[in-house]
């Protein structure tokens, strides 16, 4: 109920964001700071009061469509709270980001934030099968209209790009949950979409297979794993700074998590047997992603491409199907997602100030804008994979977790950080260090608003990184009881 | 001719009284407003009657109508969608013709048509109604008095109906001739020797069917017709004349297991991919909304040819009658939805038929806008509107019934669609030039209270299906 | 003290957060204050604790703090770890450490370059003190990775702080790059030593290494080498160490010589039981000693920027340690590494006294004459010189004396100790080359010493460390950390060790001031190959460019549009096509259509014909 | 005394009036030619159910042309309508003036 309660009061708190744009030009952004801001306090009590005795903080199961017994049924264990609280927080981080880049249609823009996050908080709970999709399908549209509205000169390209990619790979999905339906209505008479009941679903292994890719194709896409990556260069270039934010932060997880809820443990055989194929992707996309990185001129086209490399990291560490993969995975998630969204926050902060994406344009910013320096070289480094901070836990656990499954893939991977590194630091130097670039008279430095989103973002890379307990405990609940593990 | 089967027929008689009251009237007094008003009651007052038919179960007149659930499903949509197009055409033709009055008497004729189409249970409703309905079509789409378009397209029209409809007879005579029978039944014992007479009749029969549906190779008529014809004509041609040539198609296909021919399952199957991938392709770059519009209608005609095929079945029959149902309902919304945003948009002599024309739109009608918008992404089959579980709904019974390669081309129909209805949708979302004027036509306020009912309803059928879902399950097939 | 050992890495910390958070907004003076303060708080309570460590006379003391993460039986803890070998390293850490801190204070006075990045520096600085404080103290591989890692970060901002000029920026990202190679080899290392028993808890795991076979622990071996190779810029990982010297002098000798880079010298003598299952890992950790001892002393005598000296020489010298660990005489390995951090940061500060009284000229040939001008860092330089060369008594000498007689006895035979003799003696070449030329001779530039107390106070001290290291902490080590070298000093062997660099230091002398004509050498067309062989560090960089940069770059600079995106722009491209192709066939000409019509009703009843 | 002509030959006439009045519209440009074809189609349709009620001695073949009747004559009435109206506005009978909506 509450889950469901959450969820309307977003897509409200759109409605009421979009109303308010009458009121003032701030109007809109506080009301959406203030849902966010609720539903992070939200998320927090519901952690600290504890989960019940299933491990579920809350749970709600409504029939919705009864001919083909689709239910409303929305659960929220412990890795769907602390996706949600990730949500959340980026969402406050969104907002904070495009303050002053956004400048017409406030009301409009904030109302597409908070139903895409509406509808990401659906994905993250959903419990149905075609719950699930409506929701994966529902965050798209406001996604779609906040690249193709605010976003830059190939915004038509670029939104178009990363909706045909993203709603392709979702109609092999919706085929693949039908089929996986009719294969259970086969065996038991009974039509469900029904999570826990299609679990147990017995499928022909020669069938199971193409289910299987059914649903990984989607959330591969989604991730997005090499060699469908190629819409999320294009939309984070194109998309506005919230948008990226959003984008990297929260949708990319959306494709992991779906791996970690559906791929895997709807098809746990056929999964297996794809398993080295995953992880060879996983390999593949950290070791090209990284170097399509370094070939970008294009201060967020980089940092798009870095990400491609870290969700490698994810597929490796999910399919390396182990305990240590599986959580490598998921710290990799909540990390990428702070550190990421913080460097496409400085992208959108820097275009903003010098109208340009492009390196070569830069160069020795760090005289103008010293923190912005400061911040940049902190979540580069931490994406660069360093310890004490939340990329390194995961990317660590992922890569020691892969390695027991198989050492082969694990060593290619490995080399991936070293990528990383060269990349990571040819970012620093080609925008912050350097020689002044004579071009950039001056250039505005970080205010106290984006400081203090930029120091609960490091706060958060920390606390993941020294002591990732709060996130593995939760993940860990769910973990063991999907029953994936050997 | 029972009592009960009289009182079956009320609807109809209603809807023809109606009508003949509507002629004399309009004769005798040369008001619009009066023709206008007349028109809806003619089309509403009917309605009343369907409840109680409904009622009364399933009543088969003289062989010919069969007036059950299904006829009667789509005798109200039949009436609601020529509501919908006689508001809308009220305001458009003011500027078009001198004389509005014997438009809605052609309006409510082709209704009357459509209506009796879906109830036919014999060739000779069958053809008494389509033709009632296309010739009809013929006058409503040569209409205005001005321009080559809407004449251009009602001789095409015109002259390749005709065409197909003589074919369609054509056929109908060859299956007389090997069965005996002009009832849709009666197919079943029939000797060796006449078998092939029949599918040849059957196939010539079904040819004439599919021009009509628009599919390809027979649709080349579509755009032409589509964008010559008067906004909301071609939104009535694209629903009801489709609807009701379903309608008939799928009784006639379950009344004489039409599917359990394999050669006619191999037209059927072959036609429907071939629209889906062609529909899509064509209205890929297209800059006409209308006749983009138009392609992608033969691609939807080819996705609910799924449902005929399930419904074919022995197994699928129920399914396949409820999706096409549904798919059938939630495409008229999203039809009429678009039409009626370039109705209404469309200014004294200029249809707003050119895409490039609706950039801006949502900053300049908000509500317009939108519910182009859902209609759009209505027809790409994206949830949160009727089309994503009509679509679902089509899979449905596809993979339910393991019609894997008719579910494979709507897949990837599907994925081309989704690209040109989504130029439509970020045409709309540009923002506009500070030194382009403001576009200063007033919606008109019933135009705009249409379109909005039709874009509430798609979304409210794309929340929650669930009742109406119901309810077509209860009216059970043909 | 002991239960305050905590403190020891937190206080550097501790000052870090300060200065970050401060923004650079602290005046310079307790900047000074708290960059330097803090290191040397840690150093009297690291003293501290180390006395009371050293009275109690147990093995080890353990202070677990938290569990890092535990995930299924992984469940690494932040544990600090107290033994001989980290409490001599954290003394080494914290104590020049902190002498170096205190040089910076004046040395980063006012820079010229980076005036405001004073507190900026102190905050890497500390950073960087934390980072090898958890190195050498931490109790688990994965702690020790994090101040490995820590120290590699530190290294390349500091390397790059003077980020203004792109050169240093890319000297910065070569050093942390390289090093990661490495520190990928050493991440593959730990999984396989997880995988293997279960555990990275370094006291754990050694304890299990019995059950590894001795193909497993070669693998550990080696790949904990490839580590070891790269943090400490030994071959075939040493490219990036000469490149490093674009930092402030005090990085140099605080990052690049005294500590970070003797961390693999560390890594390996704390992995100790690994290589003693694994002679084939030992055996290589001695070659790429005495691989880089040869290649890197060679290389020292063609430089002429005083700092890429000593660099190279520091690679040498670290060579030698790593020789001491190949051989086996671990213990005489850490001595040197502790002498070095003496008179290696004592050359490093002294130069950096001499290039801040020039202006920032760190050529030798501009240089000349300095001694009697600059009185104080010519006589460190020399102290540290001759503890370099090893002349008997000082402290150089007393730790590279124990690796040689080791080596003598070595398995293999007299190789090791032959190499490492020769290197001696072009150590002392060279070491005296740098002296004669900077510091004898005509002035050619005219010096301005600027140093105050705060700078040439910590000199002084590393100076006395630097003569008497030695003999004052033999003992005490010897205890400590297990017999340090066995064979008498009456031997031919020892004798030829000892007197050899003192020859190398005559020869020298003759040559590089000009007594002794050797340019028909040295102009021979193969002496000037050779020369510039050399001096271009053998050609590594050279190689390596061509190798791995160069293929890269290319296909940066090819694949930029990405290449699999074609697929898809082909796919939609071709679906265009098909659009106007189709488009061609709506011709709006009645008769065309119903051509088709009919064509179509032909096909469908070809079709129902056949069936 | 009548000859009896099998149904299959009166059906296979009027395919061939079927084609003949299709080839008609394939080839004809003058629109009121096209009409006429379209009539032959539409009768050669009621010839073929003539031919199959007379087979089944029923009344059903001749009812159906009745209708085909009527309704030619109902679209031949619209049809006019239309020719004049192309006359006036496209000054010509030409269908193949008739082709501004393409693409």
């Amino acid at each position: 109920m509450i889950l469901f309660v959450v969820i309307l009061a977003l897509l409200a708190a759109g409605v009421v964001a979009w109303a308010s744009e009458r009121l003032s030009k701030d109007a809109p952004r506080l009301v959406s700071i203030m849902a966010f801001g609720a539903g992070l306090v939200w998320s927090a009590a519901l952690w600290l009061d504890g989960a019940d005795a299933n491990g579920l903080y809350a749970a709600m199961d409504w029939p919705w469509i009864a001919r083909f017994g689709i239910h409303l049924a929305l659960e929220m264990d412990g890795l769907s709270l602390l996706m949600v609280a990730l949500t959340m927080f980026l969402g406050i981080v969104a907002v904070v980001s495009s303050w002053d880049e956004i400048e017409a249609a406030h009301g409009f823009f904030q109302f597409n934030i908070l139903w895409v996050m509406a509808g990401v908080v659906g994905v993250f709970t959903a419990m149905d099968l075609l719950l699930f999709f409506f929701f994966w399908e529902v965050m798209l549209i406001p996604m779609y209209l906040l690249i193709a509205i605010w976003g830059h000169e190939e915004k038509a390209y670029a939104s178009m790009k990363f909706f045909l990619f993203t709603q392709i790979s979702g109609l092999l999905m919706l085929f693949a949950i039908l089929a996986l339906v009719y294969v259970h209505h086969g065996a038991t008479g009974e039509i469900t979409f029904s999570y826990k009941a299609l679990l147990d679903a017995e499928i022909d292994p020669r069938i199971a297979i193409w289910l299987m890719l059914g649903f990984f194709v989607a959330f591969a896409t989604k991730l997005p794993s090499v060699p469908v990556h190629t819409w999320l260069p294009d939309a984070h270039t194109q998309a506005p700074t919230a948008g990226s934010v959003i984008l990297a932060g929260i949708l990319l997880k959306t494709g992991a998590y779906g791996i970690i809820r559906f791929a895997v443990p709807l098809f746990p055989e056929a999964s297996a047997d794809f398993a080295i194929w995953a992880m060879l992707l996983g390999t593949v996309s950290i070791l090209y992603g990284g170097a399509m990185a370094f070939s970008q001129s294009d201060f967020k086209r980089l940092v798009a491409y870095s990400s491609i490399a870290h969700m490698g990291f994810i597929l490796l560490g999910v399919y390396a199907f182990n305990e240590l993969g599986m959580q490598g995975a998921i710290v990799t998630m909540v990390a990428h997602g702070f550190s990421t969204a913080a460097l496409f926050m400085m992208a959108g902060a820097i275009q903003q100030r010098l109208h340009t994406r492009e390196m070569g344009q830069m160069g020795g910013l760090w005289k103008h804008a010293p923190r912005m320096g400061t911040m940049t070289l902190f979540f580069v480094i931490a994406s660069v994979g360093m310890p004490g901070l939340g990329n390194f836990v995961g990317e660590f656990l992922a890569l020691l977790g892969a390695f027991q499954e198989n050492w082969v893939m694990a060593v290619v991977a490995t080399a991936g950080i070293v990528v990383a590194a060269v990349y990571g630091l040819y970012l620093m130097q080609r925008s912050f260090q350097g020689t002044p670039n004579p071009d950039v008279a001056s250039m505005r430095d970080f205010g106290l608003r984006e400081m203090s989103v930029m120091a609960a973002m490091m706060a958060g890379l920390v606390w993941v990184g020294v002591y990732p307990q709060h996130v593995l405990e939760l993940s860990n609940a769910t973990i063991q009881t999907l029953g994936i593990l050997p | 001719m029972s009592a009960a089967e009289v009182w079956a027929l009320a609807p109809y008689l209603a809807l023809a009284g109606g009508i003949a009251l509507l002629l004399l009237a309009v004769a005798a007094l040369r008001s619009h407003r009066l023709a206008f008003w007349g028109a809806i009651a003619t089309l509403a007052i009917p309605l009343a009657f369907v409840p109680t038919v409904l009622g009364g179960g399933t009543q088969i007149v003289d062989t010919v109508l069969e007036i059950d659930g299904y006829a009667l499903f789509f005798f109200v949509l039949f009436s609601l969608a020529a509501i919908a197009t006689a508001v809308l055409s009220a305001r458009y033709l003011g500027s078009r013709a001198t004389h509005r009055q014997e438009f809605y008497l052609l309006l409510t004729t082709a209704t009357l048509g459509a209506a009796v189409t879906a109830g036919a249970s014999h060739f000779a409703t069958f053809l008494m109604g389509l033709e009632v309905l296309s010739i009809s079509l013929y006058a409503m789409i040569a209409y205005p008095e001005e321009g080559h378009p809407p004449l251009e397209a009602a001789a095409k029209y015109l002259v390749l109906s005709g065409a197909a409809s003589s074919t369609m007879l054509f056929g109908m005579a060859l299956i007389y001739a090997a069965s005996g029978s002009l009832a849709f039944e009666a197919a079943g014992d029939i000797a060796a020797g006449e078998h092939n007479v029949l599918v040849l009749g059957q196939a010539m029969l079904l040819v004439g069917v599919f021009f009509k549906l628009s599919l390809v190779p027979f649709h080349m008529w579509t755009p032409d017709v589509y964008q010559g014809a008067p906004a909301p004509v071609t939104g009535f041609v694209a629903t009801v004349s489709k609807g009701a040539v379903f309608a008939v198609l799928l009784r006639y296909a379950i009344d004489a297991d039409l599917l359990s021919s394999p050669a006619v399952g191999i037209v059927v199957a072959v036609i429907a991919v071939l629209s889906m991938v062609v529909g899509n392709i064509l209205a890929l770059l297209q800059t006409n909304l209308k006749r983009l519009l138009a392609y992608s209608s033969i691609a939807h005609l080819g996705y609910l040819m799924i449902a005929l095929v399930v419904a074919g079945t022995a197994a699928g029959q129920a399914l396949g009658v409820e999706s096409g149902l549904f798919y059938v309902a939630g495409y008229f919304l999203m039809t009429l939805a678009a039409f009626g945003v370039i109705t209404v948009l469309s200014n004294e002599t200029e249809d707003a038929d050119q895409i490039s024309g609706y950039d801006g739109l949502l900053w300049r009608r908000p509500v317009v806008a939108a519910v182009l918008a859902a209609a759009a992404l209505a027809l790409a089959g994206i949830p949160l509107t009727v089309g994503f579980f009509a679509k679902f709904y089509l899979v449905a019974a596809g993979v339910g019934n393991a019609a894997w390669g008719l579910v494979w081309a709507l897949i990837v129909g599907s994925a081309i669609g989704i690209y040109y209805y989504l130029r439509i949708v970020f045409a709309m979302t540009k923002r506009p030039d500070d030194d382009r004027p403001e576009g200063g036509r007033r919606v008109p306020w019933e135009g705009f209270v249409t379109v909005a009912l039709l874009g509430l309803l798609i979304i409210l059928l794309g929340l929650h299906p669930s009742p109406f879902i119901e309810f077509v399950r209860e009216l059970g097939g043909p | 003290m002991l239960e305050y050992l905590w403190l020891v890495p937190a206080l550097p910390l501790a000052g870090f957060f300060a200065l970050f958070v401060t923004e650079g907004k602290l005046p310079d003076k307790i900047v000074a204050v708290i960059g330097a303060g803090s290191v040397g708080l840690a150093a009297l309570v690291a003293l501290g604790a180390g006395m009371e460590f050293v009275q109690s006379g147990e093995a080890s003391y353990a202070q677990s703090l938290w569990t890092w993460m535990a995930v299924g039986n992984f469940t690494p803890s932040i544990t600090l770890y107290l033994d001989p070998l980290s409490l001599v390293m954290s003394g080494v850490i914290t104590g020049v450490g902190f002498l170096i801190h205190l040089f910076a204070t004046g040395y980063m006075w006012k820079d010229h370059q980076e005036p405001e990045g004073y507190s900026r520096f102190f905050a890497y600085m500390n950073l960087f003190v934390f980072a090898m404080l958890m190195l050498v103290l931490g109790d688990n591989l994965l702690v020790l990775f994090l101040g490995w890692e820590g120290v590699g970060l530190c290294s390349y901002l500091l390397i790059g702080f003077y980020h203004r000029d792109p050169e240093n920026g890319y000297a910065a990202r070569k050093a942390f790059v390289v090093t990661r190679v490495g520190d990928t080899l050493m991440a593959i290392g730990l999984f396989l030593l997880f995988r293997e028993l279960g555990s990275l808890d370094i006291q754990t795991a050694l304890g299990d290494a019995g059950q590894l076979d001795a193909g497993m622990a070669t693998a550990i071996g080696l790949l904990l080498l490839g580590g070891a190779v790269g943090k400490s810029a030994q071959v075939p990982l040493q490219t990036w160490l000469p490149d490093a010297m674009a930092g402030p002098t005090p990085v140099s000798a605080l990052i690049h010589a005294a500590t970070m880079v003797t961390a693999g010298v560390y890594l390996i003598a704390r992995m100790k039981g690994i290589y003693d299952l694994a002679p084939v890992a030992q055996l290589a950790v001695a070659i790429v000693g005495l691989v880089t001892l040869l290649i890197s002393s060679f290389t020292a005598l063609t430089q002429t920027d005083i700092k890429r000296i000593l660099a190279y020489s520091t690679m040498s010298q670290i060579g030698y340690m790593f020789m001491a660990l190949g051989v086996g005489a671990w213990s005489a390995g850490i001595f040197h590494l502790m002498t070095h951090a003496f008179f290696k940061a004592l050359l490093f500060l002294a130069s950096g006294s001499v290039i801040l009284a020039l202006h920032h000229e760190q050529d030798i040939f501009k240089m000349g004459g300095l001694w009697r001008k600059l009185p104080v860092p010519f006589a460190s330089m020399l102290i540290g010189s001759i503890a370099l060369v090893a002349v008997p008594l000082t402290s150089g000498f007393y730790s590279k004396d124990a690796i040689l007689l080791t080596a003598w006895e070595h398995g293999t035979g007299p190789w090791f100790w032959a190499g490492g003799v020769l290197a001696a003696f072009m150590t002392a070449l060279y070491t005296t080359r740098m002296m004669v030329v900077a510091f004898l001779g005509e002035t050619k530039t005219e010096p301005h010493d600027a140093s105050r107390i705060n700078m040439w106070g910590p000199l002084v001290v590393l100076a006395v460390l630097s003569i008497g290291g030695g003999w004052m902490t033999f003992s005490v080590l010897d205890d400590l950390l297990g017999a340090i070298d066995h064979i008498p000093h009456i031997h031919p062997a020892a004798l030829v060790t000892v007197v050899l660099p003192l020859l190398g230091i005559v020869l020298g002398y003759f040559v590089f001031s000009g007594r002794m004509n050797v340019n028909s050498l040295v102009e021979s067309s193969f002496g000037d190959a050779l020369r510039r062989f050399w001096q271009s560090g053998w050609a590594f960089d050279w190689v390596y460019y061509r190798v791995f940069v160069k293929p890269f770059l290319w296909v940066a600079r090819v694949n930029k549009g990405d290449v699999v995106d074609l697929a898809f722009r082909i796919t939609a491209a071709v679906t265009r096509g098909f659009h106007h192709v189709g488009a061609l066939t709506q011709t709006g000409r009645l008769r065309w259509y119903a051509a088709n019509m009919a064509i179509g009703l032909i096909v469908v009843l070809l079709i129902v014909a056949s069936v | 005394m009548a000859i009896e002509v099998p149904v299959e030959h009166v059906l296979l006439v009027a395919a061939g009036l079927f084609l003949l009045g299709l080839l008609g519209v394939l080839v004809r440009r003058n629109i009121i030619f096209l009409l006429m074809s379209l009539e032959v189609m539409m009768n050669s349709a009621g010839l073929a159910f003539i031919a199959a009620g007379a087979k089944w001695g029923a009344p059903d073949g001749q009812i159906m042309f009745m209708l085909i009747l009527a309704l030619a004559a109902a679209e031949v009435a619209v049809a006019l309508g239309l020719v004049l109206q192309i006359s006036r506005r496209f000054d010509t009978l030409d269908v193949d003036a008739a082709s501004e909506l393409n693409g």
